[in-house]
């Protein structure tokens, strides 16, 4: 075991994973966390803690995913290189697993631009995968970046990275997931699914060069509340992609939201039979209360317990 | 401003045959004569005339005046008369400012009082800017007695024997094995009885029997420097040689492309193109059949899906119409938004067709088609008005369609417009239609151009371009030597910057950067050179004198002789 | 070779860019014209600019007359009338008569571009020109323009709401024998539009036609734009008819709506004839004076080139500023190899 | 010099706007009498500099008088002296001087009538406008 | 080379207001091919000041010079006689040149006219776009001569991010996305496989300017 987290017993078994994703509030509160861990409790096997999201400023990943332990629910901590050196980086990865978090997920991060605060230098002294890299050497040799200096310590983290199988260019995502494993990765969470073609395509590729035996692959899906936010999210969220047809389908529905939920049980029950897709990240952004209906009408409960 | 310490100014007052006498009045002439650096103050009738304006200024080889203010009319009445006696007068012909007070003040200043005071502040001004002159020498060099004419077309063709019949020898530059080009595939003309073909074939014989002419076939350009009057043409053979041409000056006649229409059913065999038919119609005896050897009874030429607002496919329509009629006793439609009659005498052409049967069916929306049993139907809604509006919706059945071909701009032109220095418009034909350059000229000293290569033409309308052109260079080469004034920019090596602004913005490609301190002002483009400093120089044979390099010029590193910024302080009162 | 001299019967832009030309090649001309300046009927048009330049080259002709008068290679005679022809060819001798005296001119070579009268828009009375005083001429139209600088109905000198723009008025008409097409008028109306409607949007104008003749490269484009622009209307008829009253400005014609093919009544604040180009009515005169040959038209052909006579211009059929231009450069050249070349 | 109009300085192309000018006097149009007209081969000759200079030496406006556009012998001389006002709009905002000081307009060789109209109006519109505050 | 923007003029004046004569100078290099701070730029900004402070009601005088380069002391010398006559100097070289001549002339404030921004190449006449930052570690051999450096907004080395949308960049359409480029690039050249080669963390603290000025000595040149 490289970590013990949960996430990786149920990975390691071969059980279909489900991960949610949880939102820190944009200040001290909280009662938000706690409010939106309830929602997930019992339908998911961790919890992804965004890291600044879209770069607006909200309470650290690190100190949220202790809120979440301290409430016996597993956290997965997101980690962006956007705001951070190799300092900071590696600091922080002591603290958060001596605070007992056992997953991370390696990030580059949006763009400041996006955020709250355009003005701020971003820093990107690592990418994702030096990142990827940088906390294997730290888990596995035992060293910090640099490899002189030993870590005082066993670090035991299950290190996590994201794929985006809809950015260009198309051929490359394949090489980059690669080079992600190559670099240490030990499980994926996709950007979310709404291209089932072009996603298929890409795990085509995936299994050809045999990477799904190397890497544990959860698809990410987001449920759509309405046409409105499918169309904005086509615009405006980066390498997403929603088909006309889906579009199409919300727009048509009476009630979109419920229309919503039903594409995302019917994509992830797709997304079950695919060979090489060990689980499902469900983000349900602002909808955490609905992860109960999603997780049951897609068969994915009872969540099982793994020693 | 050295120019300014010696200084003496000889004023001319031009009365204008009164027009300014309420104006120039003695105390007017007193202020004048008072201005400073004025040294003389001479009063005329009418200096409009040469005569008169050469006595006055040769009074002045006399006196000590180095330069001249004229107080009178426009300017445009006296540089004329002024640069011819200026040299007499042992004056330099742009040591002379014009204080235009007849159309800027006397004409259009109805207030008596301000009159006079504006008309002051004008002559002041005037004088004090004159003090910025600076003499402009001229230079002269030897044209080249040959040109180059680009393009073996029919263009190409006319151009070149038009140039070896006024005694110029001609270098007949084309890509092809032979020349001929589009020409060959007419066989009447729309207006003359005798076929193009005997024409045409005289029109080939004609220029490659020319002394005067040398054939150069199967060649690439590849490059292109010098100036007007000695430019070098850089030609390859198909085997990759490398060879120079020379000419003073030459002619394009690449001519246009055409895009034959063969989408969806336009693919069909009955459907084709007016070449085509053209060739059907070539030999007059032989009867028109299908494949099947069936006989060809109706037939539609369909115009103005494409080409429309170019003459060529009505004209030729309108013949091919008539000779099918008259020869083959067809069944003929003429299907077209429009009946383009503006060519001389095609007017009665169309009547005439009209008389014999062809029938002429006018659309706003394009037709449809489809095959009827072998047939191509055709459905169309007639506009014209003679229909009192009842919608008619004709169908004809055909066994042959016309459909013309699309006339574009040659592919070729971005690389020749590159090699050649000369702008390329976004409809892709050579040059930009701009009035200043009545149509032949390029924005380059000595590039002219005729044809297709500016826009596609009937025939007889593009042989004229092609003597206008010929015109062009003859002009310029019937001088023998080139005689012009340095009116042009200047840069100074010493402050250029090389940072490339002039060459980029320089309208008539005049500038270029190459390795400096080369004594042979003559040679452009750094081509075997050796390598003495870079910075910009400008050809003074291709400078028009314009301006925007020096109103670009980040460094202050140009000068326009004849319009120094330093005039322009002084007039500006600054 | 001095004694080259060329004379060049009109002093419209044909005549003077010819001359231009001959003296850019050392060759002497002298223009004969009838008016007492030159320029001849361009020079009364005005620039028929919108946002941008529409290449009626209206200001080329202007330039081109400055520029004669500052050349001592081409003489002017002007308001002087031709009265015979003597001598052989290559030694021609002209009998000229200006402001009563005769006086005679040598030439080398003749080149006659007397050009063409305009139609007289009064032939068609239907029309009502020189009846009501809003119909014009697009002649009329151009001087209105050139010298006040805007359109107005000469009326009352206000800014009419409504113009309509015939076209074909002398041209392509069985009735009046004209089988030519003048080939300038659709562009020349269209560009009238366009620098009108720039000038003045308000400005509604109507533009009845047979047919739309291109002309030039140019024509595409601003075809494209009268299609594009609201307040121009493009239709493919011609009134039969206007009436009106002398006084009132409103002007009243049927046409036959295309569309719809019912015959609609339309009123208008002005309306503006694009008259067509005919011979000169001293054409024949001057046609036998030097035994030029004249097509179906009425139109002058070339002679021989070796007859030393050569013709340049809208003498030979109507046509517009650059192509008359062109034609007058292809003219001079032909002289100058008829001289001997350079 | 002191002269009741605005005094109005203005660039003509010697291809068009001088020609036309000219022409305006032929026509015996009156002409406001703060109006000095400067003489320059091309639009494209007039500088950022020149522009600011005149402005600099008390003119109340500006006035640049170019070819029409697609009718310039420089191809695009007249768009260059267009884009260096927009520059120079830009600084003369930044110091607080109006734009309509600075303008320029398209005419031909024979727009006389336009010319003496254009000028005409811009003096209008400069006694509107007061005197220019640099004076 | 060295692109720098005009400072806005309202700027400049406000930190000019104290001064009645200042020295306005420009240089003649990379600033001068830029258009912004050549002889000519210097007639202009200068033009406008003194309208500026003119419609102020408090004049400004200004002296005018333009550096042969503003980052050489020898030029910059030459300065010295205006520099004495003036009570402050304003420069419109980049931010090196604004230095040299600060500090050559230690007894007076100097001012910059400009903003400095970045080192990059002429795409077309008027328009200039970053090409290098001066990372002090070239890895141009490995990105097909195209730097993510400069070029990405993520400064990324092992290809692109998720946001890479059609050749663009995910912060803005107009922007291309540098990673795209390099994968085409090489894929050109025929060395797409570069692209699946992991470059580690880069040394930035140890070769770029986090090391405070850097400084390049050669033996063989100094006196």
């Amino acid at each position: 075991m490289k970590s013990g987290s949960n996430l990786e017993k149920i990975l390691e078994k071969g059980l279909f994973a489900v991960t949610g994703e949880l939102g820190p509030p944009k200040g001290n509160d909280i009662s938000v966390v706690e409010k939106k861990a309830e929602f997930l409790r019992g339908y998911v096997d961790a919890v992804n803690i965004t890291d600044n999201q879209t770069a607006i400023v909200r309470m650290s990943s690190i100190a949220a995913s202790s809120l979440l332990i301290q409430r016996d629910l597993e956290p997965v901590m997101q980690m962006v290189t956007r705001d951070r050196n190799r300092i900071a980086i590696q600091s922080d990865i002591f603290g958060a697993t001596a605070l007992g978090i056992r997953n991370m997920l390696c990030l580059t991060g949006d763009h400041q631009s996006f955020g709250n605060q355009i003005d701020s230098k971003n820093v990107h002294d690592l990418d994702s995968i030096q990142l990827i890299d940088c906390v294997r050497t730290m888990r596995d040799e035992g060293t910090i970046l640099g490899g002189e200096e030993e870590v005082e310590g066993q670090l035991r983290i299950f290190i996590g990275a994201a794929a985006n199988p809809f950015g260009d260019p198309f051929e490359f995502r394949v090489i980059r997931l690669a080079k992600k494993i190559h670099a240490g990765v030990d499980f994926i969470q996709t950007q979310c699914i709404y291209d089932m073609n072009r996603f298929k395509e890409w795990m085509q590729m995936v299994r050809d060069q045999g990477l799904h035996e190397k890497v544990h692959i959860m698809a990410g899906v987001t449920p759509l509340k309405s046409a409105g936010m499918a169309r904005y999210m086509n615009k405006n969220v980066s390498g997403i992609t929603i088909p006309g047809e889906l579009i199409d389908r919300m727009a048509k529905a009476p009630k979109p939201a419920e229309e919503g939920i039903k594409i995302c049980v019917e994509q992830i029950e797709e997304l079950k039979e695919m060979e090489g897709i060990h689980g499902v990240h469900i983000m349900a952004i602002e909808w955490e209360h609905k992860m109960g209906q999603i997780t049951e009408e897609a068969g994915l409960l009872p969540r099982p317990t793994v020693s | 401003m050295r120019s300014s310490d010696v200084c003496h100014i000889a004023v001319f007052v031009d009365q204008c045959k009164g027009a300014l006498s309420h104006l120039l009045d003695e105390e007017m002439i007193q202020y004048i004569s008072g201005l400073p650096h004025v040294v003389s103050c001479s009063q005329d009738e009418d200096l409009s005339s040469s005569q008169r304006f050469e006595k006055l200024t040769r009074r002045l080889s006399r006196g000590r005046a180095d330069r001249v203010v004229i107080v009178g009319g426009s300017p445009r009445v006296y540089e004329g008369s002024f640069r011819r006696v200026g040299v007499t007068a042992s004056l330099n012909p742009y040591m002379f400012l014009v204080a235009n007070i007849r159309e800027q003040v006397a004409w259009v200043t109805p207030d008596a009082e301000k009159a006079k005071d504006k008309a002051k502040a004008v002559v002041a001004k005037t004088v004090q800017a004159a003090r910025s002159l600076t003499p402009i020498e001229q230079e002269k060099f030897e044209i080249l007695k040959e040109a180059v004419v680009i393009g073996g077309g029919v263009v190409g063709i006319r151009a070149a024997s038009a140039l070896a019949d006024a005694n110029i020898r001609v270098t007949l530059l084309t890509r092809a094995k032979d020349i001929g080009g589009k020409a060959i595939q007419l066989s009447h003309f729309y207006d003359r009885p005798d076929e193009v073909s005997s024409w045409f074939a005289k029109q080939v014989e004609g220029v490659k029997k020319h002394p005067n002419v040398k054939l150069e076939t199967s060649v690439e350009l590849k490059g292109f420097e010098g100036h007007l009057g000695n430019y070098r043409f850089h030609i390859e053979d198909l085997l990759g040689r490398r060879r120079v041409v020379k000419g003073a000056a030459v002619v394009l006649a690449t001519g246009y492309d055409v895009v034959p229409n063969t989408e969806g059913i336009f693919g069909h065999k009955r459907f084709i193109s007016p070449p085509q038919m053209e060739a059907m119609l070539q030999d007059v005896g032989k009867p028109l059949v299908d494949e099947k050897g069936k006989p060809i009874q109706t037939v539609t030429f369909i115009l103005d899906l494409v080409n429309q607002t170019i003459k060529i496919d009505s004209a030729n329509a309108v013949k091919n119409a008539m000779l099918l009629r008259k020869d083959h006793g067809c069944t003929v439609y003429v299907v077209c938004r429009d009946v383009k009659v503006s060519l001389d005498g095609m007017e009665k052409q169309y009547r005439k067709t009209r008389e014999m049967g062809v029938i002429f069916i006018k659309y706003d929306d394009p037709p449809k088609f489809s095959l009827v049993n072998g047939q191509i139907n055709l459905e169309v809604k007639e506009v014209s008005t003679q229909m009192r509006g009842e919608e008619y919706n004709l169908s004809i059945l055909s066994d042959l369609v016309v459909v013309s071909e699309e006339f574009v701009a040659s592919k070729d032109n971005p690389l020749l417009a590159d090699i050649l220095g000369i702008p390329l418009p976004k409809e892709g034909y050579l040059m930009e239609d701009n009035p200043q350059f009545t149509q032949i000229r390029a924005n380059r000293r000595g590039v002219f151009m005729a044809g297709g290569c500016r826009y596609p033409q009937p025939l007889e309308e593009t042989l004229v371009e092609a003597e206008a052109a010929a015109s062009g260079v003859t002009e310029l080469l019937s001088r023998g030597m080139y005689v012009y004034d340095l009116a042009v920019a200047e840069i100074d090596p010493a402050k250029c910057a090389a940072c490339l602004t002039c060459p980029r913005v320089c309208p008539h490609s005049a500038i270029v950067v190459e390795g400096y301190a080369e004594k042979n002002i003559y040679v452009t483009g750094g081509y075997e050179k050796e390598f003495k400093w870079r910075a910009a120089r400008v050809l003074p044979t291709q400078c028009y004198g314009c301006g925007v390099c020096v109103g670009s010029c980040p460094t202050k590193a140009i000068t326009l002789k004849h319009l120094t910024d330093t005039e322009i302080s002084l007039r500006l009162g600054g | 070779m001095t004694d080259r001299n060329v004379l060049i019967i009109g002093g419209g832009i044909a005549g003077i860019t010819a001359g231009l030309e001959l003296a850019e090649m050392g060759i002497n001309s002298t223009i004969v014209e009838k008016e007492n300046h030159i320029g001849g009927q361009a020079s009364v048009f005005s620039c028929k600019a919108s946002e941008k330049c529409n290449k009626c080259f209206a200001c080329v002709v202007d330039n081109q007359i400055q520029e004669v008068s500052r050349r001592s290679t081409v003489r002017v005679v002007a308001g002087s009338t031709l009265k015979q022809l003597s001598g052989e060819r290559g030694r021609f001798k002209v009998q000229i008569q200006s402001n009563g005296n005769d006086t005679q001119l040598k030439a080398s070579a003749l080149l006659v571009a007397t050009g063409v009268d305009f139609f007289d828009a009064r032939r068609k009375p239907e029309y009502g020109y020189g009846i009501f005083q809003n119909v014009i001429t697009a002649q009329d139209l151009d001087e209105m323009l050139r010298s006040e600088g805007r359109v107005y109905r000469p009326s009352d000198g206000q800014v009419p709401s409504k113009i309509a723009f015939f076209q074909c008025v002398g041209s392509r008409d069985e009735t009046i024998g004209h089988l030519w097409c003048s080939k300038v008028c659709c562009t020349y109306a269209l560009r009238f539009m366009k620098a009108i409607r720039h000038q003045n949007p308000e400005i509604q104008t109507s533009f009845f036609y047979i047919d739309i003749q291109p002309l030039g490269r140019s024509f595409e484009s601003l075809l494209e734009s009268c299609r594009q622009d609201e307040g121009m209307h493009l239709i493919r008829s011609l009134p039969s008819k206007v009436y009106g009253h002398r006084t009132s400005t409103d002007l009243r014609m049927r046409f036959i709506d295309p569309l719809s093919g019912e015959i609609v009544e339309e009123g208008f604040d002005l309306v503006v004839l694009s008259i067509g180009m005919t011979p000169r009515q001293d054409a024949d005169r001057i046609a036998s004076l030097f035994q030029i040959p004249k097509n179906e038209e009425g139109f002058y052909r070339s002679p021989l080139e070796d007859s030393g006579i050569f013709l340049s211009g809208a003498c030979k059929g109507p046509r517009d500023i650059p192509s008359t231009m062109i034609d007058a450069k292809a003219a001079a050249h032909r002289i100058v190899k008829y001289l001997g070349g350079i | 010099m002191e002269s009741s109009s605005p005094r109005i300085v203005a660039f003509c192309c010697d291809r068009s706007g001088y020609v036309a000018a000219d022409m305006a006097g032929q026509l015996g149009m009156a002409l406001p009498v703060g109006l000095e007209i400067i003489r320059v081969p091309c639009a494209g000759r007039i500088d950022a500099l020149h522009m600011l200079q005149a402005l600099e030496n008390g003119a109340d406006g500006v006035l640049i008088v170019a070819c029409h556009e697609e009718n310039c012998q420089s191809l695009t001389g007249n768009l260059r002296a267009k884009a260096r006002m927009g520059y120079v709009h830009g600084i003369m905002e930044k110091i607080g001087l109006e734009k309509e000081r600075l303008e320029i307009c398209n005419l031909a060789s024979n727009d006389g009538a336009k010319f003496a109209e254009t000028v005409r109006k811009k003096s209008e519109d400069l006694e509107r406008l007061g005197p220019s505050p640099i004076k | 080379m060295i692109k720098v923007e005009q400072k806005p003029v309202d700027e400049i004046l406000d930190f000019l207001e104290p001064y009645n004569k200042i020295l306005l100078v420009g240089c003649n290099a990379c600033v001068a091919v830029c258009h912004a701070g050549g002889e000519k730029e210097v007639g202009i900004l200068a033009a406008a000041l003194r309208m500026a402070r003119k419609k102020l009601g408090h004049k400004l005088e200004i002296l005018e010079d333009c550096s042969t380069r503003q980052c050489e002391p020898e030029f910059v010398e030459e300065l010295r006689e205006k520099v004495k006559s003036v009570e402050a100097v304003l420069s419109i070289a980049c931010g090196v040149g604004v230095q040299t001549v600060a500090g050559r002339f230690s007894d007076i404030a100097v001012y910059p006219g400009v903003n400095t921004q970045f080192m990059g190449e002429t795409t077309e006449l008027g328009v200039w776009v970053e090409r290098c930052q001066a990372c002090g570690n070239c890895v141009l051999h490995l990105t097909g001569g195209i730097c993510p450096v400069a070029r990405c907004a993520k400064q990324l080395l092992n290809g692109p991010c998720g946001g890479s949308q059609e050749g663009s960049c995910e912060i803005d359409k107009e922007i291309p996305c540098a990673w795209q480029q390099i994968h085409d690039r090489l894929k050109a050249i025929g060395q797409l496989d570069r692209m699946a080669q992991f470059i580690p963390a880069k040394k930035w603290g140890r070769e770029s300017r986090d090391r405070g000025p850097r400084t390049i000595v050669r033996e063989d040149l100094k006196p």
